[in-house]
């Protein structure tokens, strides 16, 4: 059980039957209010005490809650999803996409289109050649992040892309724009990266202590 | 008033510093043209003044309007161009001028273009009657009142015109909504005047403000028993004549979209908006000069007196639109009928009454004859009271 | 000053041919919402004669009454059966006889006004301002009985207007 | 219910209320014959926000159709999900872990309180109000979709619920952030309350305007809050209990005659209710898992998520009213059938005949107390 500090003296919460029921609607009939007009009267105090308030409250306390958008900006939640993107290690070309495909086929709206690279003898190499986003297809629902067994997709945070096209530089995403530095995730996300660091370094160890046994007898 | 002579003279030539400024100019002017000229140079400058004053009343209370109640939603309201965004209405008028003027195929042309333009000319005329301050009337008509009426009775046609002109059956619900409200609001507003008139025994706007000074200026018909419930049925008319909220039914934009401006878009809507603003403000600048004293006041000057008052009552009827939902119909035109009408009908027989009896028995009579009034006023009214209702909660 | 005189002068006669003009439309326009609105039109061109030749009340309760309460009945009335926003109804001019009937006696009786009035009017009747205080006295004073005779007409006939809309439900 | 017959012949006018006004909440319409300003007949036009829910879900995994349960009722996608994921667990007999449970229903609460100012605040709008109790509504839903965002990341979009509990654990500063939020809403809601429950206009408009008689409620199957407003005492979390809403202590407000002033007021004594249950909710929640371990294959390859062949019939008290997920699964990763039983669509059946004889303002308001939202409605 969670223990909550018992802040009810100070924060309203008295006794139960007297918080939740409606204090106006069950104020007694013969109350000197009950003049007709008084109720117009009083909604008209809500809205004056709101507009003295306004500039002295704060946000959460029932003051101007706007955020001035470009200046101000909302602070960045770490769950907060909105794009797919692409992660590499190091250097553009270690992409950790393997071009399996689970993302392209799981995603609900079908915005993703994965080919698989070739290398010159036409053998499939385990790299996306093509990864293509329809970002304006896209409906941010994250699955692609859930489904991908290899954590090389993730939700983004940038939210302004706006464009005046659809395809071609618009909204259809390649590879090249959608890949983005392990380091960036680490930024946006640091405890997701931290546990996906964490797991893989346990994969590591774990792979490294299954292959030196069998090399330890044959040398 | 035992002021010091300096200080008196002082604020003697502020208070008049504008009809001085007049009178030298054309002091200027009779040194080099004929007489005629002057004259017309005397009514030319008190026109561009008012020309000039209607609009800039009105972008700024527009934007007085939207920081207000930006402010009681708890917001900043327009706060981008300029400081304070000072230069809204500004940026405001320069869109609606470029926008597209959309005139709809099945109007009636001629009409629909002729409907805003209209609009304004009896919202401006009654300027003439408005007294800025002392001696900033512009026409001083010993009917001053009368022609306020009268002339603001107009404002119906040219809404009629916008509403049927523009061939939408949403106008034509507003249009007729307007018809309705502007006949029904109109019958207690004149008549929750007439104790006014009564006491200061004239219908010039001028003399009206004169009759209500006295120590200290202070003698206004706001502090009779009469002078209060007839500014308070004047104002909900007044609010009811320039179709603002809770009275905003010609223009609902929830169920009729904009009512008789509908179909109107760029300057010929700003049109219709600036004559609804100077509207407003013109019948805010009357409450203040029949119940509220007008320009008079102590201290200050006569105009700083009249704009202040103007600008409480404004920011009433901004609070107003902030605070309430809109009435229904039925439920304004029997507000108008049979609760306001009834109430100006008593209110005119206590002032009788009081200006016959001392001042402290007149209170006390009239108290007692308008809770009277208003119980069964309201009891008559039972339909629309509030009903108390129970709400059980079932398990 | 001459030039002002002269300037009022040309003013009221553009008002009486605005009023002619507008009233002559009134009964060619085809459309009733145009005639309704040449008739506005009228009232007020008659409403600012008035106000020129200093009879100040008559012009403001021209206005308050015709042009606010009566044109918008008319104009109200004009909406609610023009079928609403579809086709408008054309003006039609069937009564021609009647019309001529009424105008003749509207002839006879500006004549016989006209004849009555003692040309040139003296300087005394120009002189003399008919102010509200006046007006106001005269219906307390000599007049208080045709007063309050159309007073009781006109709540018999709001009454009587209740009925008729009242018998529908 | 009453009918306006023509006692005369007077003309009437057909008017289009939508799909483009302002008050009909989103794209639908309404082809009104008006006599004067009062309504002769009303018939509701629909279909201009239909997106191929149901199909779409046939289509795709049972895993895929959560993120689209979102853009039902796009003002609470946490009952979405919620309705969606009782469907597949009754499917396919899923477990659901005792801190998911009371995670859904702290959820499904706020977004209870959500829906509820919400609607009120847009209630008032189309009355008339400028603006100002929605955007005090907004105020207070801000803070809820704060904690949404941070426990889902997105605001709106859920996309919370998973089959076998939740994607994600509350935090502990989640929840202090709730609880602080259901201490201060008794607050606000007293504020609210003082603005709008006795203000005469909002009575004479709201009080015997739309009445909605138990009987016709209850034959046109209406749930929900409009249903309670009518007196009729039906709230599936009582009925079904589903979840762990038995162990909370709350009772049901009742509505005395069923007009709009009733659906109004019903919705604010919800909201004390909902308050009550996250309070308790909240102190009671245990430590464990958020999600049922066996579950997690499934949702790393949804493909393999093929539950037996069988029908199922998942519901919840959404805020509008019954909503309900049918599911039929053919042993494939798609179902077979899937169906929405949503209560937008099925309380907006008794629209004209409780819209008839009244003016049209009282319409407008009508239809924003019914509270209708045109992605569940159209699907």
């Amino acid at each position: 059980m969670t223990n909550f500090p018992s802040k009810r003296k100070s924060s309203g919460i008295k006794q139960w039957d007297h918080v939740y029921t409606s204090s106006v609607q069950n104020a007694p009939s013969h109350h000197w209010l009950k003049i007709f007009g008084a109720g117009a009267l009083k909604g008209m105090v809500v809205t004056l005490k709101n507009f003295v308030t306004s500039y002295f409250r704060k946000p959460d306390q029932g003051g101007i809650f706007t955020v001035q958008y470009p200046e101000e900006r909302y602070p960045e939640i770490e769950n907060y999803r909105n794009l797919p993107f692409l992660v590499y290690d190091g250097s553009p070309d270690k992409v950790r996409c393997v071009a399996c495909g689970i993302c392209e086929r799981e995603c609900p709206p079908k915005c993703i289109y994965i080919t698989m690279e070739t290398d010159v003898a036409g053998k499939p190499v385990r790299k996306p050649a093509v990864f293509d986003i329809d970002y304006a297809v896209c409906m941010n629902c994250g699955i692609c992040e859930e489904v991908c067994p290899f954590d090389s997709i993730f939700m983004d945070h940038v939210f302004e892309i706006a464009s005046p096209r659809r395809i071609d530089t618009g909204m259809i995403r390649h590879q090249e724009d959608l890949l983005k530095s392990s380091e960036y995730l680490q930024k946006i996300r640091p405890k997701t990266a931290t546990m996906i660091d964490e797991k893989k370094r346990a994969a590591e160890e774990k792979k490294k202590a299954v292959v030196k046994p069998p090399q330890g007898p044959t040398v | 008033m035992n002021m010091p002579p300096l200080l008196r003279d002082i604020e003697f030539a502020v208070d008049l510093s504008f009809v001085n400024a007049k009178g030298w100019i054309l002091d200027l002017l009779s040194h080099i043209v004929p007489d005629w000229v002057v004259v017309f140079a005397s009514i030319v400058i008190s026109g561009v003044a008012i020309l000039v004053l209607g609009p800039v009343i009105m972008m700024y209370l527009t934007l007085l309007e939207r920081k207000l109640i930006g402010r009681i939603q708890n917001r900043y309201g327009p706060n981008r161009v300029g400081i304070w965004g000072l230069l809204q209405p500004i940026a405001d008028g320069i869109k609606m001028f470029t926008k597209e003027d959309i005139v709809p195929v099945y109007a009636d042309k001629v009409i629909h273009c002729l409907a805003p333009i209209v609009i304004v000319i009896p919202a401006l005329m009654v300027f003439l009657v408005v007294p800025f301050g002392e001696r900033m009337t512009a026409v001083n008509l010993n009917i001053g009142l009368l022609y306020f009426i009268a002339v603001s009775s107009i404002t119906t046609i040219p809404i009629f015109m916008g509403s049927w002109g523009s061939r939408n059956k949403y106008s034509l619900l507003g249009g007729m909504r307007t018809a309705a409200q502007m006949i029904s609001y109109e019958v207690p507003m004149t008549l929750s005047v007439v104790p006014v008139i009564m006491m200061s025994q004239s219908l010039s706007t001028n003399k009206i403000v004169l009759s209500q000074s006295g120590s200290y200026d202070m003698n206004w018909f706001i502090f009779t028993p009469w002078g209060i419930v007839g500014f308070i049925i004047f104002f909900l008319c007044a609010v009811a004549e320039c179709n603002r909220p809770p009275f905003d039914l010609p223009e609902a934009e929830s169920e009729i979209i904009a009512g008789f401006h509908t179909e109107y878009s760029g300057m010929k809507f700003a049109l219709f908006y600036m004559a609804e603003y100077m509207n407003a403000f013109t019948l805010c600048g009357i409450a203040a000069t029949l119940f509220l004293g007008g320009w008079q006041g102590p201290f200050l000057p006569s105009w700083i007196w009249f704009l202040g008052k103007t600008f409480v009552l404004i920011c009433v009827m901004i609070w107003f639109r902030g605070t309430f939902p809109r009435f229904r119909v039925d439920q304004l035109m029997g507000f108008a009928w049979k609760f306001l009408l009834p109430l100006t009908l008593i209110n005119i027989l206590v002032a009788g009454l009081c200006h016959f009896i001392s001042e402290k028995t007149g209170w006390i009579y009239s108290f007692i004859i308008f809770s009277i009034s208003f119980w069964v006023l309201v009891r008559l009214n039972r339909p629309w009271m509030p009903e108390k209702r129970h709400y059980p909660l079932a398990n | 000053m001459d030039m002002l005189s002269l300037i009022i002068k040309f003013g009221i006669y553009g008002t009486m041919a605005l009023a002619l003009i507008a009233a002559i439309a009134v009964v060619t326009l085809r459309n009733l919402f145009h005639s309704a609105l040449c008739l506005a039109a009228v009232l007020i061109a008659t409403a600012m004669i008035y106000a020129a030749f200093h009879a100040d009340f008559l012009a403001a309760a021209q206005i308050l009454l015709y042009v606010g309460a009566v044109m918008t009945l008319i104009i109200f009335a004009i909406m609610l059966t023009e079928q609403l926003g579809s086709k408008t109804i054309r003006q039609t001019n069937r009564q021609n006889l009647a019309a001529l009937a009424g105008l003749l006696v509207f002839v006879v009786i500006l004549g016989r006004v006209i004849f009555k009035t003692p040309w040139p009017v003296t300087e005394k009747a120009l002189a003399s301002k008919v102010t509200v205080m006046e007006l106001g006295k005269a219906f307390m004073g000599p007049y208080v009985f045709p007063f309050e005779v159309i007073s009781i007409i006109l709540i018999a006939a709001l009454l009587g207007a209740v009925v008729i809309a009242k018998k529908d439900r | 219910m009453t009918q306006v017959e023509n006692r005369h012949p007077s003309e009437t006018l057909e008017i289009n209320f939508g799909p483009q006004h302002p008050s009909t909440h989103g794209v639908f319409r309404m082809q009104m014959l008006l006599d004067g300003e009062k309504i002769c007949s009303l018939k509701p036009v629909l279909g201009y926000l239909h997106r191929n829910h149901e199909q779409i879900a046939e289509n795709i995994t049972y895993a895929a159709s959560m993120a689209y349960t979102d853009r039902l009722d796009y003002l609470n996608a946490m009952t979405n999900n919620f309705a969606y994921a009782i469907a597949v667990e009754k499917l396919a007999g899923i477990e659901v872990p005792e801190r998911a449970e009371y995670i859904r229903v702290i959820m499904a609460e706020l977004a209870r309180l959500v829906n509820h100012i919400t609607v009120i605040g847009f209630l008032l709008n189309d009355m008339g109000a400028f603006f100002t109790p929605l955007l005090y509504a907004f105020r207070e839903r801000e803070k809820i979709l704060d904690i949404f965002e941070e426990v889902s990341g997105s605001r709106m979009m859920c996309n919370y619920f998973r089959f076998g509990g939740v994607k994600r654990d509350l935090t502990t500063e989640n929840l202090t952030a709730i609880m602080q939020i259901v201490r201060r809403f008794p607050a606000f809601l007293e504020e609210f309350e003082a603005l709008l429950t006795k203000n005469e206009i909002l009575c004479m408009r709201c009080q015997n305007v739309g009445i909605l008689p138990a009987n016709l409620a209850v034959n046109s199957s209406i749930t929900g809050p409009v249903l309670r407003a009518s007196g009729v005492n039906y709230d599936i979390r009582k009925v079904d209990g589903y979840s762990i809403y038995k162990r909370f202590d709350f009772r049901i407000p009742l509505g005395e005659k069923g007009d709009v002033y009733d659906r109004y007021f019903v919705r604010i004594l919800e909201m004390r209710e909902s308050l009550k249950i996250l309070y308790q909710a909240l102190n009671k929640i245990p430590q464990g898992e958020f999600l049922n371990k066996k579950t997690l294959p499934f949702l790393k390859m949804p493909r393999n998520f093929k539950p037996a062949v069988g029908e199922a019939y998942g519901r919840i008290e959404s805020p509008k009213g019954e909503l309900g997920f049918y599911l039929v699964s053919d042993g494939t990763p798609q179902p077979w059938r899937y169906h929405v039983r949503a209560p937008s669509l099925i309380n907006l059946t008794v629209l004209e005949d409780i819209c008839i004889g009244q003016k049209v303002a009282d319409a407008i308001i009508i239809l924003g107390s019914i509270d209708i939202v045109l992605g569940e409605t159209d699907r």
